[in-house]
């Protein structure tokens, strides 16, 4: 009905005054944000090869938590091993581990958030409610329960993280896809015989990109640090592993005395989400302006 | 604001780590530190540990045994309670009783279950005689030991606990700040600061933080690279315990694989522990020779330090045909250097064909879950009199074996020394006992970890201590300034 | 009226300054060839109706944005825009609108995207009162007025949340929104584009007095009829270009007396006597169309509804009903009555949007579900639906050729190709470029996307083809060729056609069954001439009366221009 | 609507009720009890056997779980294994302290994001944006602890400005020093508010060129009214969902921060219940935070509901 025309206002393709809009294409401004970005990324995906994968052999281990000096251009960690080439070692892993968790949680929340904010009420209840279950258990209970019970490959980590984030991401999408499900256009796309597939995954995450774009850079900081916590109850990867956000956890105690093991890590990964971020949110203004 | 309530006013506080704490006073269910400094604060024991462990008197003036070594006469010091009333033999035996008895949950009601209540009567005011199921001479150190203090008969309740101790209770709030103040009442002459407040501080660093902004002046137990912080820091000094807490690696002896002598022998040989002891310890500790107890009286000091051997500890992987078993290393957050440890060990293991994996297991149910499963795990003790630890963890069937340790010897050699009444012949035999528990029992030693507390530079009269030992968070000869 | 009487007074004392004068005004698109306006001047007095007329896609909502200093994305305007003599386009944005502020209103040709989905009519109109009335009171009537001269009077309406509105309220409440400000400029971009023939003389009456108290307005219209009525003076414009210009009652006097083609074909195309030369599947003559032929033996029976009703979830009727109609194969049937009766609630049943409460809706005699999620490709393609507001559905950023093919790909399995050819055909016939389609839909004009959106349901070739107002954004002469391509597009699939209008005209050549609703109930059904001669009480009568009305003013039409002036 | 309440009601306590019985099964599924946790590493298997006798944990499990369902049914949430206190005392007790230290970090994250969401989204693109978006990711990327040493060392220890720890205060000592407060309060705040002021930026960059932000400026209305009166409504409609998250997040999530300034609060608390394997705790823990999760997203969903229009007209 006409409410749908209405509603569809409020996201319509929206429009802008002449000359206010930013210059659409890419710009210097794009370029503090690309090296953000880059910087980490780079590390993770070279930083391998230059240090190679190995471990170093038992009797190069130092003094532990010793600040930068000989041979040690960024100091040890808190088990005597060099910052330096565990940094160049461990951005995979993070990277990996993270992006697998957050890939998992929205491939399987996204499709229920839309389901959700389909036309059938009942589904839409149902789902939720389910879902708002998962909210109401404590995240650390099931962190616990695993590590206590023995499932603590990484595997395991990364689908319960995945899990934990299902209802939050799926209520988003509902919100945001509540609207636009009732878009004059979604209705045309289904009258001109286009599949749930179609409309939902393209026509929907394309309107749904602006939210769950932020939602995801905002996401991943907090998935970061929660597989960094859960390995430190036994989960997933080991303590001794390279990883940033392990090495971060790990060294948090030295944070004063042998601060590069803490702010190195952590400075490489706030790059990344600061340039991941920016990188998103210049897509999305490109976009805007374009559409 | 920061730095209220410090020396001037004559209020101290110390913070404590309280987590897992049953939130009581009763001095008996003691198990945490923060349980046994307000313990100290409030009540008196028998006696105490000098800092090697040997016992010396506190609110007993004298002790002696028969021939023996089954009836103790004990001579108490004139003492009162903070009610007024003297403390007397039959506080000491009702004390002693309660403590021995399973329910109430005492650290030391083993070793109060030598006692024979039935024979033991006060034979005065001050004068009592204990009387043991079988003979002792070792006994005195139960008069020191934790969850012995001495209450007023029939006490049941520790709402508004009665001590004799040096402070007095004021208000104590589960969870909350527990404040006592000075008794001036005290046998061994009042405190000196007028108000003591013991504060429950989890977190390590907030603790460091608390003290390194002046809201707390003492901060115990702090491990790791917050000590470097501290030593940096002008406003506070560090009281360094040295090797308070054994170390150790446990091998369940009784369970295959290290059921096999020589892969016990390889291991021992296998750990480098010099390099745990810098790496894991941060060089703050001494390197254990397998043994318990470094430098306290009864400690064979004569024994060569047991180094690494590669070789030997490879070939001897080899003849158990153990070349490249895997197996798990049980260990946990209760201590800081266990990550560490069980990350190198495994490492160390690793040149002599031993595949380790380290598994962490909850800290709180650490201790129950390693007593059934599992075949090797890190442990720690600190410190406690040499006897008391072999016959409470070494001899076979006792519930706090966890090696599984069985050796008739060793069991022979620690009876014949309990009841040895002379002290050098004793301590013969103590030695001779640890040599066999050395290469036999499992249990690997690799270093002992110092000790930290923290307090303020301006304060004066404490001095470090262990755990467990007189001076350790002697609060009464804190100086105000 | 809106506008307080003193204002009115000044006005009228100087009636030559003219309020607003755009000149030598261009705009140009950084993605078109040739600009969408080139040098159009226009002054606007106050206390009159300036009209710009033109076809579909000749640049009267560039030209009606620009004359208020404002674009769409993307368009680049040239020129000045004089505002009581400051020059709009010299000015920064806040200087811009302060100057708006209050002394312009705009009313755009798709109002339903315009109105805050969250707000309720009062408030947001309360709102806009306030630019000009200080004291609650005053504003409380402000908005009452404004209401009632848009033609939507008692409170009611002001409790409603724009999505609760009918496509013709929604118009009336943004109309409201324009004159609520008291603004003695008013730019109306297509009026009267979804009101039924009663409400238009309504507002014909109403824009006239607004004129009377001195305000300026330009009126943007495709309604000839409506601009011969109000306006004083009149630009044609074709392409960007003002092609012709001067009073009203000579430009748009008589076919024989107009200087341009453009205008003469306007006017041609109104009287139903097409010029467009080669324009193919033009049908002459004003007669109802022809009685379908009953459907043969072996033929289907077609779509048919039985006592449908929609009720809201928190209670009362959208559509009373229950409604019994039947579509059978080649029948044409015209659905008709006042704004917000529930013609498109009805509509929408039909393809399954809006979900009927009671009753059932069948094919050849099975039931079709009644939510399209539900229906197979089959049952998709069987029922095709125009939205009332066409220009919104389609999928932004997307060349609109795809995605008006996709039709035939997925709901008859054409090949693409071949389903492209099929569209550029349809297309042409409806009088749309092979250049536009490859536009995204930002890039069109109103009737350009109605007319897209109605080859789009033509390709699935329907059973049914249910159109919601497809003809209310044309201009007379693209409607002309809608209307004279419509039964030839119909023919060969046998398609049955409900045709929503509140154009009678149309309505009267292009069906031959007439179903008129009030109030969510059928009032009447029969043929379109039982309608005209013999309407039932109420609706039916009110309708015919009005349409005849409006025909005779327009015949009377010089001597009401010259009257008023 | 109503209906809608009492439905959504209803099946909140069904939810709350499937919380307490996974939580209660997770529970189980962990090695050892709480008679381990008293004894640590001293105690023998007498003692053990006294205490196991002594907190009634001999009983099978699902017959405590109906034991203490019963007496909460009756109002009565049982008394911890660990400390024998009554589990409300002691949860109200923390509770009254995590409440004190929410809501002013709520009020400034309800304050201030808008605030800098709107700011950025209305900027989108600038300077000022770019500088705002980063400011903001940065803060959230940042571990939490890091920043909270930080200011501690910065603002406590170096100028003794502030007190660095809570250590020993309830809510009401809390109260009566505020200056304890400050720092755990903009630690919390920092993540919550970065995360809903970017929602809300979005949203702001969005509607502020919708149709009808445009119509409006048509007609005059001066730009804080459009923002104020369209955008912000707009964009803030999606926002209650994310505000909600938030509330959760504060109450039960605070962890590292309660824990860093030794904030007796309910994170800590439920972390140490469920370490103690203190069942009494952990299950009332459990029935708070499941009840605060199920009334905080009805209310968001009532929120939008009245903000946003409905989703179906036609039932
Ligand atoms: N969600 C709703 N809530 C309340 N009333 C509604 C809702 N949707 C539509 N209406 C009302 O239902 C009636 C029928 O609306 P409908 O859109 O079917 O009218 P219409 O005949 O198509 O009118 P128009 O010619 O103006 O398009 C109108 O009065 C409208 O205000
Ligand atoms: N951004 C753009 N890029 C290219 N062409 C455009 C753009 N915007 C509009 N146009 C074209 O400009 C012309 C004028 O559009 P406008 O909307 O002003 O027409 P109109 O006279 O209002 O038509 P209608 O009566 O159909 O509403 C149309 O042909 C349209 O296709
Ligand atoms: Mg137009
Ligand atoms: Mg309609």
């Amino acid at each position: 009905m006409t409410r749908h025309e209405a509603i569809a206002a409020a996201i319509a393709p929206l429009r802008r005054r002449d000359g206010s809009g930013i210059r659409p294409g890419t710009t210097a401004a794009d370029l503090p944000a690309a090296v953000l970005l880059g910087l980490p990324v780079l590390v993770a995906l070279i930083g391998p090869l230059v240090a190679g994968t190995g471990e170093p052999p038992p009797d190069s281990v130092a003094l532990p938590s010793q600040p930068p000096g000989a041979g040690h251009p960024l100091g040890t960690d808190v088990l005597g091993r060099d910052v330096l080439s565990l940094v160049l070692r461990g951005g995979s892993s993070v990277l990996g581990g993270t992006l697998a968790a957050l890939l998992l949680s929205y491939a399987i929340a996204v499709p229920l958030g839309l389901l959700a904010a389909g036309t059938r009420r009942p589904l839409d209840e149902t789902v939720m409610r389910a879902l708002d279950l998962l909210l109401a258990l404590p995240g650390l209970m099931i962190l616990l329960t695993l590590a206590a019970t023995g499932r603590s490959s990484s595997g395991w980590l990364i689908a319960v993280t995945a899990a934990l984030q299902l209802p939050y991401v799926a209520r988003l999408v509902r919100a945001a896809a509540l609207a636009p499900g009732c878009r004059t256009v979604v209705e045309a796309l289904r009258m001109q015989g286009r599949g749930w597939a179609y409309i939902h995954l393209r026509h929907l995450t394309r309107e749904l990109a602006g939210p769950l774009a932020t939602d995801a850079g905002a996401r991943f900081s907090g998935v970061l640090y929660l597989m960094a916590s859960a390995n430190f109850l036994g989960l997933g990867l080991p303590s001794s592993s390279p990883d940033w956000s392990v090495l971060i956890e790990r060294n948090s105690d030295a944070l004063f005395t042998q601060p590069a093991a803490v702010l190195v890590p952590a400075g490489l990964l706030m790059s990344l989400c600061v340039g991941g971020n920016l990188c998103v949110d210049r897509a999305l203004a490109r976009r805007r302006t374009a559409g | 604001p920061p730095g209220d309530g410090g020396g001037r006013s004559g209020r101290f506080r110390a913070a404590f780590t309280a987590g897992g704490s049953q939130e009581t006073l009763d001095p008996h269910v003691a198990p945490n530190f923060v349980d046994q400094a307000r313990a100290k604060a409030l009540f008196d024991t028998l006696a105490t540990y000098n800092d090697d462990m040997s016992v010396r008197g506190r609110l007993a003036e004298s002790w002696e045994s028969d021939a023996s070594g089954r009836r103790w006469h004990i001579r108490l010091r004139k003492a009162s309670f903070h009610d007024g009333e003297p403390v007397t033999a039959k506080d000491v035996l009702y004390s002693y009783r309660r403590a021995a008895d399973p329910k109430t949950g005492s650290p030391s009601q083993q070793l109060l279950s030598a006692v024979d209540f039935g024979k033991s009567r006060a034979s005065g005011a001050r004068e009592l005689t204990l009387v043991l199921k079988d003979p002792d001479f070792e006994f005195p150190t139960a008069f020191a030991g934790p969850g012995t203090e001495i209450v007023p008969e029939g006490t049941t309740s520790f709402r508004h606990p009665v001590g004799s101790g040096p402070f007095r209770y004021a208000s104590f709030k589960p969870g909350g700040i527990a404040h006592f103040v000075r008794w001036k009442g005290h046998w061994a002459g009042a405190p000196r600061i007028s108000d003591l407040e013991i504060v429950p501080v989890n977190e390590e660093s907030a603790r460091v933080n608390a003290l390194l902004s002046g809201q707390v002046q003492y901060a115990g137990d702090i491990s790791g690279s917050f000590i470097d912080r501290l030593e940096h820091a002008d406003a506070v000094r560090v009281l360094t315990s040295r090797g308070a807490t054994a170390q150790q690696l446990l091998l369940r002896t009784g369970r295959a694989p290290f059921d096999d002598p020589k892969l016990v022998e390889a291991l021992l040989l296998g750990v480098d522990r010099e390099a745990l002891v810098r790496v894991a310890l941060a060089g703050r500790g001494t390197v254990g020779n397998d043994l318990f107890g470094k430098g306290l009286r009864g400690y064979p000091a004569e024994l060569p330090q047991r180094e690494r051997d590669v070789e030997r500890a490879r070939d001897l992987v080899r003849e158990a045909g153990a070349k490249g078993l895997s197996f798990t290393l049980e260990t946990s957050t209760v201590d800081a250097s266990w990550e560490s440890a069980s990350t190198l060990i495994a490492r160390q293991l690793g040149d002599v064909g031993l595949h380790v994996t380290p598994r962490k297991r909850a800290s709180t149910t650490y201790f129950s879950e390693i007593k059934e499963k599992g075949v090797a795990a890190l442990n720690t003790t600190s410190t406690l009199p040499v006897s008391d630890f072999l016959q409470q963890r070494l001899r076979s069937g006792v519930a706090r074996n966890l090696t599984g340790f069985d050796s008739g010897r060793f069991d022979e050699l620690m009876d014949r020394a309990r009841s040895t009444r002379e002290e050098k012949e004793r301590l013969g035999l103590l030695h001779r006992a640890q040599r066999i528990a050395r290469d036999e029992s499992g249990m690997l030693v690799w270093g002992f970890s110092d000790a930290h507390d923290g307090v303020s530079a301006s304060v004066k009269g404490l001095r470090s201590a262990v755990p467990n030992s007189h001076f350790w968070a002697r609060f009464d000869d804190v100086e105000p300034s | 009226m809106t506008p307080p009487a003193p204002l009115m007074e000044d006005r009228r004392m100087t009636p030559r300054a003219p309020l607003m004068e755009v000149r030598r005004l261009s705009a140009h698109a950084a993605t078109a060839a040739r600009p969408l306006l080139c040098d159009v001047s226009l002054t606007v007095p106050a206390g009159r109706v300036t009209a710009v007329v033109g076809p579909s896609g000749s640049g009267k909502t560039t030209l009606g944005l620009g004359a208020l200093g404002a674009s769409r994305p993307g368009v680049r305007l040239q020129g000045e825009v004089l505002l009581e003599g400051e020059d709009l386009l010299a000015l920064d944005e806040p200087r811009r609108r302060a100057l708006r502020s209050g002394t312009a209103g705009h009313l755009a040709q798709h109002p339903e995207t315009v109105l805050d989905p969250l707000r309720r009519v009062g408030r947001a109109l309360r709102e806009l009162a306030a630019l000009r009335q200080g004291a609650p009171g005053d504003r409380s009537e402000s908005v009452r007025a404004a209401l009632e001269a848009a033609g939507l009077p008692g409170t009611e309406m002001r409790r409603r949340l724009p999505h609760q509105l009918s496509g013709g309220e929604q118009q009336r409440v943004a109309l409201a929104s324009a004159v609520v400000t008291g603004a003695r400029l008013l730019v109306l971009d297509e009026p009267t584009s979804g009101l039924d023939p009663a409400s238009t003389s309504a507002l014909m009456a109403r824009l006239r007095t607004l004129a009377d108290g001195g305000a300026g307005i330009v009126l943007l219209s495709h309604d000839l009829e409506l601009v011969r009525e109000l306006a004083a003076h009149v630009t044609v414009l074709e392409r960007g270009r003002a092609v012709e210009e001067g009073p009203a009652r000579e430009v748009l006097g008589a076919a024989e007396r107009s200087m341009h083609p453009l205008t003469r074909g306007l006017l041609a195309a109104e009287r139903g006597t097409v010029g467009m030369p080669g324009a193919p599947g033009t049908r002459s003559g004003d007669g109802p169309a022809a009685a379908p032929t009953p459907p043969g033996p072996g033929e289907s029976e077609g779509v048919a509804a039985t006592g449908v009703a929609v009720r809201r979830r928190g209670g009362g009727d959208l559509l009373t009903g229950p409604v019994t109609l039947s579509f059978p194969p080649g029948s044409t049937t015209a659905l008709i009555g006042p704004s917000g009766s529930g013609k498109t609630t009805f509509a929408r049943l039909l393809a399954g949007l809006t979900r009927a409460t009671g009753g059932e809706l069948t094919w050849d005699g099975v039931r079709l579900p009644r939510r399209v999620e539900a229906r197979s490709p089959a049952q998709r393609r069987a029922v095709q639906y125009v939205h009332q507001s066409s220009s919104e559905s389609f999928e932004p950023g997307k060349p609109l050729l795809g995605q008006l093919a996709a039709t035939g790909r997925l709901l008859r399995a054409v090949t693409p190709a071949a389903a492209e050819a099929e569209t550029r055909l349809t297309a042409d016939l409806f009088g749309l470029d092979e250049e536009l389609l490859h536009r995204t839909p930002g890039r069109l004009s109103g009737g350009q996307l109605q007319r897209c959106a109605l080859v789009r349901a033509l390709l699935a070739r329907p059973v049914l083809l249910v159109c919601d107002e497809a003809t209310s954004a044309l201009d007379v002469i693209s409607r002309e060729r809608v209307l004279g391509a419509l039964p030839g597009l119909l023919a060969p699939a046998r398609t049955a056609l409900l045709f929503i209008s509140h154009d009678l005209e149309a309505v009267r050549r292009l069906t031959h069954r007439v179903a008129v609703f009030e109030a969510g109930r059928c009032v009447q059904q029969g043929t379109v001439a039982d309608l005209f001669h013999t309407p039932a009480d109420g609706a039916p009568a009110d309708l015919v009366r009005a349409a005849k009305g409006r025909g005779r003013a327009g015949r009377s039409r010089t001597g009401s221009a010259e009257g008023n002036r | 609507m109503h209906r809608y309440v009492a439905r959504r009601s209803a099946l909140a306590l069904g939810q709350c009720f499937f919380a307490l019985v996974v939580v209660f099964a997770l529970d189980s599924l962990v090695p050892g009890d709480t008679a381990d946790v008293l004894q640590g590493d001293h105690g023998n298997p007498q003692q053990a056997a006294a205490l196991r006798d002594r907190l009634g944990l001999d009983e099978p499990a699902w017959q405590r779980f109906w034991h203490w369902l019963g007496s909460l049914l009756a109002g009565d949430p049982g008394r911890s294994l660990v400390t024998g206190l009554p589990v409300g005392d002691e949860i109200g007790r923390r509770l009254a302290v995590s409440v004190v230290l929410a809501l002013p970090a709520l009020a400034l994250v309800a304050l201030l994001a808008p605030a800098l969401g709107v700011v950025a989204g209305l900027r989108e693109g600038t300077r000022l944006d770019r500088a705002l978006s980063a400011a903001a990711v940065l803060l959230h990327s940042v571990p939490e602890f890091v920043l909270a040493m930080l200011l501690i060392a910065s603002l406590s220890v170096a100028a003794g400005l502030l007190p660095a720890t809570a250590a020993g205060l309830d809510g009401a000592g809390l109260l009566a020093q505020p200056s304890v407060l400050v720092l755990p309060v903009l630690v919390l705040t920092a993540r919550q508010l970065c995360d809903l002021a970017r929602q809300i930026r979005v949203g702001v960059a969005e509607q502020r060129g919708s149709a009808p932000a445009e119509h409006l400026r048509l007609l005059g209305l001066p730009e804080r009214r459009v923002v104020l009166r369209h955008v912000l409504p707009n964009a803030l409609a999606p926002a209650s969902q994310q505000f909600a998250r938030c509330v959760e997040g504060l109450l039960g999530g605070a962890l590292v921060v309660e824990s860093l300034f030794s904030v007796q609060g309910v994170g800590t608390g439920f972390i140490q219940a469920v370490q103690n394997r203190d069942t009494p705790q952990v299950q009332t823990y459990a029935l708070l935070f499941a009840g605060t999760v199920v009334v905080v997203n009805l209310a968001g969903d009532l929120v939008s509901h009245r903000l946003a229009p409905s989703k179906e007209a036609s039932a």
